[in-house]
């Protein structure tokens, strides 16, 4: 497991590449991998946005991830657990976070991935302020739903 | 006996406030990321809140946390603690 | 939406990154992208395996997962799919499959991977020969179920 | 009226037969990738499973196409069709 949070660009699928190629205890045990990456966007609820500065509670962050994918590997018997979350300064396009599973079969690797990222979402002390094109700034305080109706 | 008593001593000093923390919003609402309460002020989450803000009420969507744990307002705080307050997060 | 058979081997982040890069319509859009890979295991249904031989009906499969990919496309809104499908002669640890999902939301994202991958493995006409540690050779007749009960 | 003579003869003998193919253990039992069938003989997908395997029943866990598409074994076969048979499907 490797929960990593990065103040420089990110590369998600070397991120990936590069961790699992690591671990070698993976070889010929995974059937299935799911990867999760979320990305700026350049329009939010509806206003052009330019750039984005991503805070986090150092420490607290980690331990969170931590716990989370403790208890995902646990829950669902994975093989193995990334997760990469970028904080700093970015601009649209770039990558947020991202998070692989390995597993035997899909089904865990599938629901493993998404309970991850909704614990990540509604848990882990993380916080955008966006700037707009006109210049103005805000906090985001609310996430789009996970589980569309 | 000696050594107990700087032992002793030592931890105390070090333990005699609790750190607050202020992220994101509130961070820049009260213009500080962090300071140091005397503990003996302080009982629950909320009163350090009080303390720290001079607010009476924690805003219902305000986050808390003692030594990176979730934790209600009316935990209870103690010497050596880090106390934190943050708005609702949107990290991912 | 690219749907791809390969008879060479796979490079599954490679190909994703690759076909990212040439969506330009993609910048700044996508706030979500899911990846499912599905590897070889060394082990099915508790016996080593050390090779197996992956055949597909031409045309028809291209033609199964481009169906299937419109209709996710559909259904969810997304921005864009990529199915990647391996062929030919393949050992334990080779990728054999990649669905990956652009979306501006993670929910349509984690659904529509899923159900693609689900379509896939109950209807795309492809095929699996298992050489065994024992030189035996079988075909596989079923999956593994892919929603966990 | 001489070209359409042509054109008519072209394609009714591109169309005189249907082709039929099996993969995976369907393949290897019968020894057989492909094969075509005289189309007259054939109204439905059962038989032109029957008169191409020479055997009277489909298993249930046997999959059928007509034209790349799946369909039951009661469906209309026409000259030119091209008619699959396959064992359960195991990609991904």
């Amino acid at each position: 497991m490797q929960i990593r949070i990065s103040n420089s660009d990110l590369d998600p699928y070397r991120e990936i590449q590069q961790y699992q190629a690591a671990q070698t205890h993976l070889a010929g045990k995974y059937g299935a991998t799911t990867v999760f990456i979320g990305s700026m966007r350049e329009m939010n609820q509806d206003d052009a946005v330019v750039k984005m500065q991503l805070e986090h509670y150092q420490g607290m962050t980690e331990q969170y991830l931590q716990g989370i994918a403790q208890r995902a590997i646990d829950k669902w018997g994975l093989l193995d657990v990334l997760i990469v979350h970028r904080v700093g300064e970015i601009t649209p396009d770039d990558p947020i976070v991202v998070v692989a599973v390995w597993s035997a079969h899909r089904a865990a690797a599938y629901e493993a991935n998404r309970f991850l990222m909704e614990e990540l979402k509604s848990h882990a002390p993380f916080w955008k302020k966006e700037t707009l094109a006109n210049k103005q700034t805000r906090w985001v305080e609310k996430n789009t739903p996970g589980y569309s109706s | 006996m000696y050594a107990q008593f700087f032992h002793d001593t030592i931890a105390k000093l070090k333990s005699m406030s609790i750190k607050v923390k202020f992220f994101a919003r509130l961070r820049e609402q009260f213009g500080v990321s962090e300071l140091s309460l005397a503990a003996d002020q302080t009982h629950t989450v909320l009163q350090v809140w009080q303390h720290s803000t001079q607010q009476p009420t924690l805003g219902l969507n305000i986050l808390t946390a003692v030594n990176m744990q979730y934790v209600a307002a009316d935990y209870p705080v103690k010497d050596g603690d880090e106390v934190a307050f943050f708005p609702p997060v949107t990290g991912g």
